[in-house]
């Protein structure tokens, strides 16, 4: 059985992404365990008399020499507002490594990684560390608009990127569904990874599910303990109904019952 | 040393620190993060006789130092139990404490006969007090009738331990604590979850899938120590004090009120080390108290 | 503009927020801060038929999201508001109810006899709840032939808007509203209270002095929610809501589990202006949401 | 009735006086009125969820030029803790003016003031406030070690300055009644004033009584609302149960059941 630890890290920074998303890192005492792409933390949110329990967030980065370990924070109520006001030297207490991982692909086989709102974080850490070459990787990002688009430049290197915005002020117009990589070459694709709003997620789903390609998606079930004890956060499944925190977060869509 | 070891009727616990049920899983999920044996007791995931699916999501809703739930009791069954999840936990050196759940009394029985045969269970708690059950239940445990009737039942079924786990959705929980004393519990576990409700008023829906689920953590803690001190005054038997424990001072006031040992629910998940934060907790409390033994806490509250 | 009035049987109010009985003295003390008369009723502190001084000191301990009162009903007698504080208050321009309170059921007579014959008081909260009383308060609440009986006299004795404040301390809130209903209650105000207990670890003493108190706050919100909707289902009078209103949001979360209008009783403690607050929040919300009316939101949760 | 009013302070200082006290001092936006000693304020504790109710504290100094309003806090659990931890430019919300003053004495009357622990702070406000000279005042200050004890020696402007612990390290070692001022001279003063731990109240209540001297203390009961409405910090006297927020917390001993 996997190892889980609590313990506290450093808030090293925290920067602005864009209006209501931030970068935060975090550096831990001690040699952080091996963490992959979907696995999650569940943050401690102190200091406020609104939030009792945790919140959960995708682990975005890992730095194993530096033992710094990164979150990407969109502030949606106010737990999440109240992490994005965190300061550099404040500490921070997580629960992790939580949950399953991706399926890494194969080498040579041709994935297509779709993000939306803070789903990015597992996206961008799967393009990093998924191993492919460049020419096998697109990263399909989608937003209201422009504005809700975060700077992903760098991820250049690990794949192509494309975007979509609901008003068209940056890439396609419309929805990650209504983007050409997804409408009409989504059988050209070995493996599609999707993380972000349900309603995206189920989208693609169905155009997976009609392309047959092999489609996984990183649920954002509410969690109490993240953990796999309070049987909360479950998903109807064809076995069953199943822990997004201990099952998951990732399922392969054809497990799901969408 | 200090002594923290407790007994509940014929069950030995090293520490009186346990795990609530339903909130620690089957025990397994604990040792991600430390070895078990180091608790009083784990209390496992409610069990029924046949597979239930619980409730539809969502199950859960923060609340003001709390939280509802309304999981409805989601378990593979007794049978799937026995075959599969038991061999892999039997041997944790920490008693494993069955919470027996059953629409019927007859189903009670039927769950409670095949725990019996389990060397590695050395008690029960029977549940008559699960609020997110359309049937049985909370409907058990809030009259003392019906909660007379599946203890008497029960008891006949089983031969080690059984605590009777009582709701505090009631008038008068002394009056339930004593009716099931007269039928043969061991001890009353106290309490479990209050019937709660929470709404989102911006798009005007319940937050819970059923409307009301079962409130629990710190929120509770005052109402729930009252009835462990009414209770404690009412029986002769050992009373288990549950209900927004988070650290060692909140164990100690439960003790003091009349608790014999104590279950932390919510609070693990929180953190999953605050049940050996609170044995510690304990154990130095009892050093700087210059108190022997933690039994000597039991109902000591100075008036 | 959006209508924020309601009617509680023939009383009429500019807007469906109220402060609680307790926890905004004899209305006076309000008008320190503000104009009571944007207030839609200002429910008067518990008053009884003779003096009474209340429990020993302390009465009063914080708990996680609310707190412990005991402060048992300390007033200084019908007579003495009539004479005393009944002139300096009558004028403002709320409606101003009085809680009354009695040991025996001559007492809640008596007292609202002479309640009756105040020309500016437009209705009576009648309590058969309060749970720092040892004869009396909610001894009456908490079964339903008790709460049938008293409620039955003083309504002989009331002409005008009689409310019923119910006990949470009960197996099924409903059942007793229903009681009440029955002999002619005009409206059922919930929650009071919730029995509950602190204890100092370190001292192992009761923080109250009555060992047990009244539990309100935000912690008991979730169950106050939850018998409000309970009771709107069972019965026909208009139902008022109360037990850890902090907030427009949660006013309004009361209203859609069916209450007619709330009361603001612990936040006031918080800050004085909360209760201001909520009705420019329950406006803000009707305009943002197209409601016309504030009884529109009244049960309207959609399930 | 007086004016009571709730309104949000900038923290503008926040110094150390010695282990477990600060200095607090707090900008209001609009002009401030009328304070007197023995008034106090309630403050609420944010961003902590130990907390529900406010906490009450002296005012120890008011400046109706600067609109600065000063507290003296002392560290005796979660709320005290948590309001010294408050830094410069946080803001603090306060119900106030709260409660009576002391009665000021006539001029040419001989006062005595007593202050133990946080119970200085009122006494020193008093003893800029009443207009006598400072040969008529004697402010006696009492605490466990010369540790404990907060530099106070501008007020020797103001009076004459006594000091007791019970150690002895500073000044009479002892209680406050142990010094002579109060157990050999009380019957000079024409009025005493003390504030502090009920214990030392209580035992200077009795000298006062025995010597026949006016004597005002001010109690710090329990205290849910701070404004009269909630009765639970209730005294017994004279008269009958008493609320110390409303009524107090200045009493004559007289009234006190002690
Ligand atoms: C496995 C996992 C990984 C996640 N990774 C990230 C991440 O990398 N970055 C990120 O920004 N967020 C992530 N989330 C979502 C994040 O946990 C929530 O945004 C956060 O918990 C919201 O808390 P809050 O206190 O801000 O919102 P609240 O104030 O609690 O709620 C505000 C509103 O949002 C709704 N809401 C709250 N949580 C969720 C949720 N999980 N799903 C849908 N609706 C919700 C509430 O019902 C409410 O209407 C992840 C969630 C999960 C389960
Ligand atoms: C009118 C008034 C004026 C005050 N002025 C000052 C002042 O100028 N400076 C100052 O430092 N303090 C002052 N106090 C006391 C101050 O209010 C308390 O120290 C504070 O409320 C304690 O809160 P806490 O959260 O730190 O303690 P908690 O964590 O709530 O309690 C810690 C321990 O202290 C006890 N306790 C808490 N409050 C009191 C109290 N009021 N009396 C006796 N025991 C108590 C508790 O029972 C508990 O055992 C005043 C109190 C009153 C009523
Ligand atoms: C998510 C969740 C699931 C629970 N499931 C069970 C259960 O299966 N059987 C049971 O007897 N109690 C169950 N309980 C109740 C707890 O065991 C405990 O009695 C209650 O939560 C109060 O304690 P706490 O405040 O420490 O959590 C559950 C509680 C929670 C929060
Ligand atoms: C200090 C205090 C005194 C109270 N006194 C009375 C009372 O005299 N009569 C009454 O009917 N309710 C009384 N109550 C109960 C409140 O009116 C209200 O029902 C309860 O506090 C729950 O609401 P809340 O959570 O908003 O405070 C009192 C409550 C408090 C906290
Ligand atoms: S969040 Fe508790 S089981 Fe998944
Ligand atoms: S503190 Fe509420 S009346 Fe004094």
């Amino acid at each position: 059985m996997s190892k889980k630890t609590v313990a506290d890290f450093v808030v090293i920074e925290n920067t602005t992404l864009n209006a209501s998303t931030y970068f935060i890192k975090l550096k831990a005492s001690k040699p952080l365990p091996r963490m992959k792409p979907g696995q999650f933390v569940n943050v401690e949110i102190k200091n406020t008399d609104e939030i009792f329990l945790r919140r959960p967030f995708s682990i975005f980065e890992v730095d194993y020499l530096e033992n710094t370990l990164s979150l990407i924070v969109k502030i949606l109520g106010r737990g999440s507002k109240k992490l994005s006001e965190i300061k550099v030297g404040e500490t921070l207490n997580l629960i992790f490594p939580l949950g399953k991982s991706f399926t890494y692909p194969e080498s040579k086989e041709k994935i297509l990684l779709i993000g939306g709102g803070s789903g990015i974080a597992p996206m961008l850490f799967l393009a990093k560390e998924c191993g492919l070459q460049p020419e096998n990787v697109d990263i399909l990002i989608g937003a209201r608009t422009s504005k809700d688009h975060i700077n992903v430049d760098e991820y250049n290197k690990y794949g192509s990127l494309h975007f979509t915005t609901e008003d068209g002020s940056l890439g396609t117009k419309g929805f990650v569904t209504h983007h050409p990589v997804l409408k009409t070459n989504l059988k050209y694709f070995d493996k599609v990874y999707a993380c972000g709003p349900e309603a995206m997620m189920k989208a693609i789903a169905k155009e997976a599910k009609v392309a047959g390609v092999f489609c996984e998606v990183s649920l954002e079930n509410l969690m109490a303990c993240g953990f796999g004890v309070c049987l909360c956060c479950i998903e109807p499944t064809v076995k069953g109904n199943l822990c997004v925190c201990t099952d998951g977060p990732v399922f392969n869509i054809n497990e799901l019952k969408w | 040393m200090v002594n923290l070891s407790v007994k509940i009727h014929e069950l030995q616990l090293k520490n009186p620190v346990m795990t609530a049920s339903g909130t620690s899983g089957f025990a397994e999920e604990l040792t991600d993060f430390y070895d078990v044996s180091k608790l009083g007791a784990v209390l496992l995931k409610g069990t029924t006789l046949k597979n239930r699916d619980g409730n539809a999501y969502p199950r859960m809703a923060e609340t003001a130092s709390g939280m509802l739930n309304a999981v409805g009791l989601q378990n593979k069954g007794i049978d799937y139990f026995i075959e599969n999840i038991y061999p892999r936990i039997k041997d944790y050196e920490t008693p494993l404490i069955v919470n027996v759940n059953g629409s019927t009394v007859e189903e009670y029985i039927e769950v409670t006969e095949k725990v019996n045969e389990l060397d590695k269970i050395p008690a029960i708690e029977l549940n008559i007090s699960c609020p997110n059950v359309k049937e049985g239940g909370m409907a058990f445990g809030i009259s003392c009738p019906s909660a007379e009737a599946v203890t008497r039942e029960v008891r006949r079924a089983y031969k080690k331990t059984m605590i009777v786990k009582l709701s505090p959705n009631v008038t008068d929980i002394s009056e339930i604590a004593k009716a099931v004393e007269g039928q043969g519990a061991d001890s009353v576990s106290l309490v479990n979850t209050f019937l709660g409700m929470a709404i989102d008023s911006e798009k005007r829906i319940p937050l819970l899938s059923t409307i009301t689920g079962g409130l629990s953590g710190p929120a509770i803690k005052p109402i729930a120590l009252r009835m462990v001190w009414q209770v404690y005054k009412a029986v002769k038997i050992p009373v288990i004090g549950i209900g927004g424990i988070m650290n060692a001072a909140d164990a100690i006031e439960f003790m003091l009120a009349g608790a014999s040992a104590i279950q932390v629910g919510t609070a693990i998940f929180k953190d999953p080390f605050i049940p050996l934060n609170i044995i510690d907790g304990i154990e130095n409390y009892l050093v700087r108290h210059k108190i022997q033994s933690v039994n000597d806490l039991t109902g000591s509250l100075q008036m």
